[in-house]
């Protein structure tokens, strides 16, 4: 398709972040501020972990995304971490959201044919 | 005839409070085009064409070409029906084998024609004319009488198995009105006296003759010729001249 | 009866899809259809007085606004609309809420729709009611998943909850709106239900834990089997004989 | 008698529409003869047609389609509904555009005013009699009638009968267990007539009365019976003809239709499988003009019920006291991999009827793994001679299409219409469009069509392999001669000679077309072709020889080995769906899935292969066959290279490339190469007559473990057999 | 003054104007001022100012405000006089906008089509 071409050439609105360097400083400043609120939010919300496991969990949900390169994107997800972050500090959450981050009840499908074949049809 | 319209009559009158726009006609048909077993007719019963009417069969089946032998149902049915007074179900299967045709193909053409009589019919088939040429000239006197002499209702073949009355539409005799067909016959310019006569000829046995009742040799005006008394005119009469 | 009026509805659609080919045709007789006394006592009636006056109307604001009315369009006989760019959002309501003959004074509605085949995904639609001139008007623009459209919430103060709902339900990020966060969804819900390519069943489900004494989300598994209704009928081949009129009939305004 | 008009209409006057009402391949062939075409306008679109098109199909070659009730594509015209009028410039009249030719230069109007005010009529009329109950009706939502009242009817009534006296009234008929109907709903449109008496061959339905009275029925009590019967419910407009078993059950819009395969039969018609909630609702025909057109045997289209009966639905082992008792998989896998085990390479296979090629491909790879090649099929073929290594001697070579082409059938030893009804309504079309003439080896049965019998011995085949019968002559004159022979007689001790000898008459025939096979078998089972071409042994007799430790049997359930054929310590694992003779005397029962619940290879008669899909999941703890055998064999440790679908897949094309080459049918060649083989077959052909299991339509219902298990299939033979008893 | 005798507009949140006609001939001499800055050619210019010509004309003949009222025919005078301020400010805002350019932008072709056009599959 002769789309991806044409969008990069595309004069686009910016969102927050003007460049690279910019979006690069706003994650940056982000991260910062949940990486201070964790003790808080552990405390708070009473959840069965640690900071120490908070942070990593902080770490991974960052790092997980870190192949994203168009600012506009970048910049989006600024906005949504930072709206999480808020419901978090406000305590608009409960502690069930919290844990959702850890997904500690969700059993890991099989993945080798056998026990495939012994837990379910498909 | 009449009572449909009076009926249609009483509809119309029911309605008109309603604004009723229309409806289709009730159903009211006096025969069943479903087969039902009983007694008298069931597969059972044997039916085979006579001697004689086999070589009717014969004659029959030979007006028509090889790979059209079906054209022959009509007549070969009609041949059961003349031999056996009216056309059971064995008789439809007769004629299907003749033919070599699927019950059903004859089933089809037996239930199609009005004059294909499915149910035990008496000797003498009466059929009174009350389309409105014959009404006019006063048809319903005349199913009146019949029905006072036979004893029987439209549609009812007599205990004795020797009349069956039903009532049809137009038979083609308007000018002898009104009229009956009785098996083949056509009795015509008919009064309430002249059909008890009929009927009782019938009864006793004997064949009244057929034709106009009135004194009338067929259709003729009854009495003097009202119109084209004169000469015919002769060729040219009546052409432009400069022709 | 219900898969009559399934059936109903479907005819509309197809009738508008295939009447959307020969738009150009159909405009072009629309002129001659509206000509047309219509008797029919099942089809509503057209005003023609009020369509004319809503003709009118639409291109006066096209004509005073011409560097943000991209297209100006009546749909369904009688209702304006005005279609426009995303950059236009608030001069053209400020425009519609602040100009003497327009006076649009309420905000009725804000929606927000997905069609993902187009350049820009998602439209967003103000529903606008003008109280001194009982009049409605519709003004539409476009958007897609980062492209900000700005706020009119400094016009509008009943834009506060719509655009919120529409950022949580479509995604669809307004620039300088006071306080835009989810209003609809649960906290940590991820994703935007409204856009075409979220699931109707979602992707996660809420349980109680009894062991874990809260409530737990997990990654969605059907026990019973997904309900889906299959709405087509063998004579959708025939569209061709189906007459609706068009649904939608564009006003030319002077820069056409 | 039908066929004598048909066949004069076709030779005789070009303008009759009848010449071109059915699709015949030969009518196809005449038309390239055919001079200049005439040009006609639809709503002003030109279109060059042959001289004699239907306005109705000159339209549609232009995309116009113009609604109808009576017309159908495979039917004769009957023009009777009126639907289809249409207006022509320069006529007086609306014209019914189904059975009207062409003429040029005509304009012809399918969108004008007269044309829809003369639909809304139709409508209308049609409307004044037809009930008001399409919310109880099976057929609402996929009704013709429905949709087109929407499309072309008005949009009012002026029926305003308010106290209900004045609606049609038609009894509804007894026609068997298969077909609901409610006659006041029948609209005339004769369909179901014309293709009982076209199609099936079963002149039962018919018109009875006239004008207001008529209606479409029997007339005496009787059952329509046929193998083709339920298609009449595909092809009514409304819902008067409805299917019995499904009455009530199911709305159109709610299911879900799955495109698959049929498996009852060698022919592998295309069906449509509409599920809802994981409940199959119902069976239905999809178009493949090279298999099925778009009819469907009965067996298949309402066995399905047997699939929800008699299932397996857990694994299970015979205990210590010979009690079949529910395990779970981890027992049964671990106990019969313990077996497994033990027997070494003492292990057979037999594949039932039912099996798939992957299962098949996977019980071959694990077999051979331990050391094993006793892989048989329940079916027998004979070996000798050209055997199976050449596929052209156990295929339908000249493909089902290709029947109703041929001039000449020399049916041996088989009864089409019960073992392949499509082929065999192939066959009726070919004797009622195309002149086709028959003869039939083998007891006398009913094919629907005549055909000279020349009896049943096979001494028969011997004096037509030396050319001394009568019908020789014709054999061997004949352009397109087919020679179809039924598995069933290959099946006996002397199959080898049997086989040698039709090659042997094949190759005396002298077929005038090119890539014209004279050859055809025809296999009763969908799952033969396919184990065959994967390399199993046709027949049981090398498991008897052998008598191996442990018998695997995959749903073969005709019983075509016994406990008694084994040694007494050998243990029967049964892999199947169906709780049938297999499973009876089985040691432990591993529980498959049907063809609805999997998706699968078949490969039918003609060696075409095509593919079920995945309608519901399979019941209970049933799995689909090939991953039982993957499963197991990872268990023995010998475990199969192959994780999913498309693995297997991959291993089946490396067995052999046309099984995953869907839907086309692969040809065999070597003939000659065949034939020669077949001359060193020495032994004599026996003395016994030919038989065939099914003779008469009560044997044709309930032919193995899902239509065994299929109660629709019971009251089909009950009813076929009341039918027997009655006078008509 | 009339003005004087009414006690309330019956709008709440909106007082009595004391003096409706020097309050809105200021707004409406501020309001033609912005407009000048417009160019002539400006639609929005040219009916904006029909529209207060006309009103400051009905103003300066009438001086009684229930009379200015029915012929302007827009409400309570004290409407009017919102309606005013409601233009100023619009006024204003369309000379930072530039309102009377041409278009900003042409629309993608096909983003309004209804029924949505399927993407042509491009390879």
């Amino acid at each position: 398709m002769a789309q991806p071409l044409k969008k990069s050439l595309k004069q686009v609105k910016p969102i927050l972040s003007l460049d690279k360097e910019e979006a690069r400083k706003r994650v940056l400043h982000l991260y910062k501020a949940w990486f201070r609120q964790l003790p808080y939010i552990v405390r708070r919300y009473d959840i069965p972990k640690n900071v120490e496991q908070c942070r990593s969990k902080l770490r991974e949900e960052f790092t997980k995304y870190d192949d994203i390169k168009d600012v506009r994107v970048i910049d989006m997800m600024i906005i949504k971490g930072q709206m999480e972050l808020k419901e978090t500090v406000n305590v608009w959450k409960q502690k069930g959201h919290i844990m959702a981050y850890f997904k500690d009840t969700i059993e890991p499908k099989p993945t080798d044919f056998l026990s495939k074949f012994l837990t379910s049809k498909d | 005839m009449l009572p449909t319209l009076r009926t249609l009559g009483n509809g119309l009158r029911r309605s008109a409070g309603f604004g009723r726009l229309h409806t289709s006609a009730i159903s009211r048909h006096d025969a069943l085009f479903v087969h039902r077993d009983t007694p008298e007719d069931n597969p059972d019963i044997p039916f085979e064409f006579t001697a004689e009417n086999q070589k009717r069969v014969q004659a029959i089946l030979a007006i028509y070409p090889e790979g059209h032998k079906r054209g022959a149902m009509i007549p070969l049915l009609d041949l059961a029906q003349r031999q056996y007074g009216w056309l059971p179900i064995s008789a439809m299967h007769k004629v299907a084998e003749i033919l070599n045709l699927p019950s059903m193909r004859v089933y089809e053409v037996a239930t199609f024609y009005t004059m294909f009589m499915r149910k035990p019919t008496g000797k003498y088939h009466v059929q009174i004319c009350t389309t409105t040429p014959c009404w006019l000239r006063g048809s319903d006197e005349i199913l009146e009488a019949i029905k006072k002499n036979l004893n029987l209702e439209v549609g009812q073949t007599s205990s004795d198995k020797q009349f069956t009355l039903s009532e049809v539409e137009c038979l083609g005799a308007c000018v002898n009105a009104p009229m009956v067909q009785i098996n083949d016959d056509y009795y015509e310019d008919l009064t309430v006296q002249d059909t008890n006569e009929i009927l009782n000829d019938l009864k006793a046995g004997k064949k009244p003759k057929p034709g106009p009742r009135s004194g009338r040799f067929a259709a003729e005006p009854s009495g003097e010729p009202t119109s084209l008394k004169g000469e015919p005119p002769a060729a040219g009469f009546g052409v432009r001249a400069d022709l | 009866m219900s898969s009559f009026l399934r059936q109903l509805i479907k005819t509309v659609r197809t009738s508008t899809v295939k009447s959307g080919v020969i738009a150009n045709l159909a405009r072009l007789q629309s002129t001659e259809a509206v000509s047309v006394k219509e008797t029919r006592p099942t089809v509503r009636k057209s005003d023609e007085l009020a369509r004319t006056q809503l003709v009118d109307f639409g291109k006066y604001v096209a004509d005073c606004l011409p560097k943000y009315i991209q297209k100006v369009q009546i749909t369904a006989g009688d209702e304006l609309e005005l279609l426009i760019a995303s950059e236009g959002v608030v001069p053209v309501l400020q425009f519609l809420k602040d100009h003497h003959s327009c006076q649009f004074s309420n905000l009725s509605d804000i929606a927000g729709m997905d069609v993902p085949c187009r350049p820009y995904r998602f439209e967003v639609i103000y529903n606008l009611l003008s109280v001194r001139f009982n009049s409605r008007i519709r003004v539409k623009t476009y958007t897609d998943e980062l492209t900000p459209v700005d706020s009119c919430n400094g016009i509008y103060k009943a834009a506060n909850w719509y655009e919120r709902e529409i950022w949580d339900m479509y995604g669809v990020f307004f620039a300088n709106h006071p306080d835009l966060r989810r209003i609809l969804t649960d906290y940590g819900f991820e994703g935007h239900p409204f856009r075409k390519d979220f699931p109707l069943s979602g992707y996660v489900e809420v349980r109680y834990d009894d062991e874990k004494k809260r409530v737990v989300i997990e990654p969605l598994e059907l026990a019973q089997e997904f309900r889906k209704f299959e709405l087509s009928a063998p004579w959708e081949q025939f569209p061709k004989f189906r007459n609706a009129p068009p649904a939608v009939e564009e006003v030319k305004t002077n820069k056409q | 008698m039908l066929r004598t008009t048909l066949a004069k209409v076709l030779n005789g006057a070009q303008f009759s529409p009848k010449n071109i009402a059915v699709i015949t391949r030969a009518a196809s062939d005449q038309a390239a003869k055919k001079p200049e075409k005439i040009e006609v306008f639809i709503d002003d679109i030109p279109v060059k047609v042959e001289p004699g098109t239907t306005v109705l199909q000159a339209a549609a070659m232009v995309g116009v389609e113009i609604p109808r009730f009576c017309y159908h594509e495979r039917l004769a015209v009957a023009g009777n509904c009126r639907m289809c009028l249409v207006e022509v410039e320069k006529s007086p009249k609306p014209v019914a555009a189904c059975a009207m030719p062409v003429m040029k230069g005509w304009r012809i109007k399918t969108d004008s005013e007269l044309t829809k005010k003369a639909r809304e009529g139709i409508m209308e009329f049609l409307l004044v009699n037809h009930p008001l109950d399409c919310p109880i009706c099976d057929q609402g939502g996929e009704c013709d009638l429905q949709d087109q009242s929407m499309a072309f009817g008005s949009d009012r009534s002026r029926f305003t009968d308010i106290d209900h006296s004045g609606k049609r009234a038609v009894e509804d008929k007894d026609i068997g267990p298969l077909i609901k109907t409610i006659m006041t709903r029948c609209i005339h449109c004769t369909r179901c007539i014309r293709f009982a008496s076209e199609v099936a061959g079963v002149d039962d339905l018919g018109t009875t009365g006239r004008g207001n009275d008529m209606q479409v029925g029997t007339y005496v009590e009787k059952m329509f019976l046929s193998e083709l019967s339920g298609n009449v419910i595909d092809l009514c407009p409304v819902g008067a003809l409805t299917s019995k078993p499904y009455s009530f059950t199911a709305r159109p819009w709610e299911i879900r239709k799955i495109d698959s395969i049929d498996v009852l039969d060698a022919v592998g018609s295309n069906i449509v499988v509409s599920t809802r909630t994981g409940e199959v609702m119902r069976i239905m025909p999809r178009v493949n003009e090279e298999i099925n057109e778009e009819w469907l045997s009965d067996k298949s289209r309402f066995s399905y019920d047997g699939l929800k009966r008699q299932r397996l639905v857990t694994p299970m082992l015979r205990d210590s006291k010979g009690e079949l008792k529910p395990v779970d998989w981890e027992v049964a896998l671990l106990t019969v991999a313990k077996q497994l085990k033990n027997a070494g390479p003492s292990v057979g296979a037999i594949a039932g009827g039912f099996a798939d090629a992957e299962v098949l491909v996977a019980v071959k790879d694990l077999l051979n793994k331990l050391g094993s090649e006793a892989l048989c099929t329940e079916h027998t073929f004979p070996l000798d001679g050209s055997g199976t290594d050449l596929r052209s001697s156990y295929l339908l070579n000249n493909k089902i299409a290709g029947a109703e082409e041929a001039d000449f059938v020399l049916l041996i030893g088989t009864n089409p219409r019960l073992e392949a009804p499509l082929l065999n309504s192939r066959l009726r079309k070919g004797y009622v469009h195309n002149e086709l003439e028959v003869a039939l080896i083998g007891p006398k049965v009913d094919l629907s069509y005549k055909y000279v019998h020349l009896g049943d011995s096979p001494s028969v085949l011997e004096q037509l392999v030396n050319g001394q019968h009568q019908i020789s002559k014709k054999l061997t004159s004949a352009k397109k001669p087919l020679i179809i022979i039924g598995s069933e007689v290959l099946e006996r001790p002397d199959g080898g000679a049997i086989l040698s000898a039709v090659q042997k008459l094949c190759a005396a025939t002298n077929p005038q077309t090119e890539n014209w096979k004279v050859l055809n078998v025809l296999h009763k089972v969908a799952s033969q072709v396919a184990a065959l071409d994967i390399g199993y042994t046709p027949g049981v007799d090398k498991i008897r020889e052998l008598s191996p430790k442990i018998l695997l049997l995959l749903g073969a359930d005709e019983g075509s080995i016994d406990k008694s054929d084994l040694s007494k310590d050998t243990f029967i694992i049964y892999l199947g769906h169906h709780g049938d003779n297999g499973a009876a005397v089985a040691d432990a029962i591993l529980p498959g899935a049907a063809y609805t619940e999997k998706q699968a290879t078949y490969v039918n008669t003609e060696g075409r292969a095509q593919q079920t899909l995945t309608a519901v999941s399979p019941p209970g703890r049933a799995r689909e066959d090939w991953k039982i055998i993957r499963a197991l064999s990872e268990i023995i440790g010998a475990t199969l290279p192959y994780d999913n679908l498309n693995e297997i897949r991959n291993r089946l094309d490396e067995v052999a490339p046309h099984l995953t080459r869907y839907g086309t049918a692969e040809n065999a060649n070597f003939f000659k190469q065949a034939e020669a083989l077949s001359k060193s077959v020495k032994s004599q052909i026996d003395k016994t007559p030919f038989d065939v299991k099914l003779k008469e339509l009560q044997d044709y219902f309930m032919t193995d473990s899902i239509s065994r298990a299929s109660p629709t299939m019971a009251k089909c033979v009950q009813a076929v057999i009341k039918q027997k008893q009655s006078k008509y | 003054m009339s003005g004087a005798l009414k006690k309330t507009t019956g709008i709440t949140g909106l007082a009595v104007a004391q003096n409706p006609h020097k309050a809105l001939g200021v707004l409406y001499s501020k309001i033609l001022r912005t407009l000048e800055k417009m160019p002539e050619s400006a639609a929005y210019r040219k009916h904006t100012e029909a529209i207060i010509k006309e009103r400051a004309a009905i103003l300066q003949t009438t001086p009684v405000v229930q009379e200015a009222e029915k012929k302007i025919n827009c409400g309570q005078i004290e409407e009017v006089i919102i309606q005013a301020q409601n233009e100023l400010t619009l006024a204003r805002k369309m000379l930072t906008w530039r309102a009377w350019e041409p278009l900003i932008k042409e629309p993608p072709s096909n983003q309004w089509a209804w029924p949505p056009a399927q993407p042509v599959e491009q390879r």
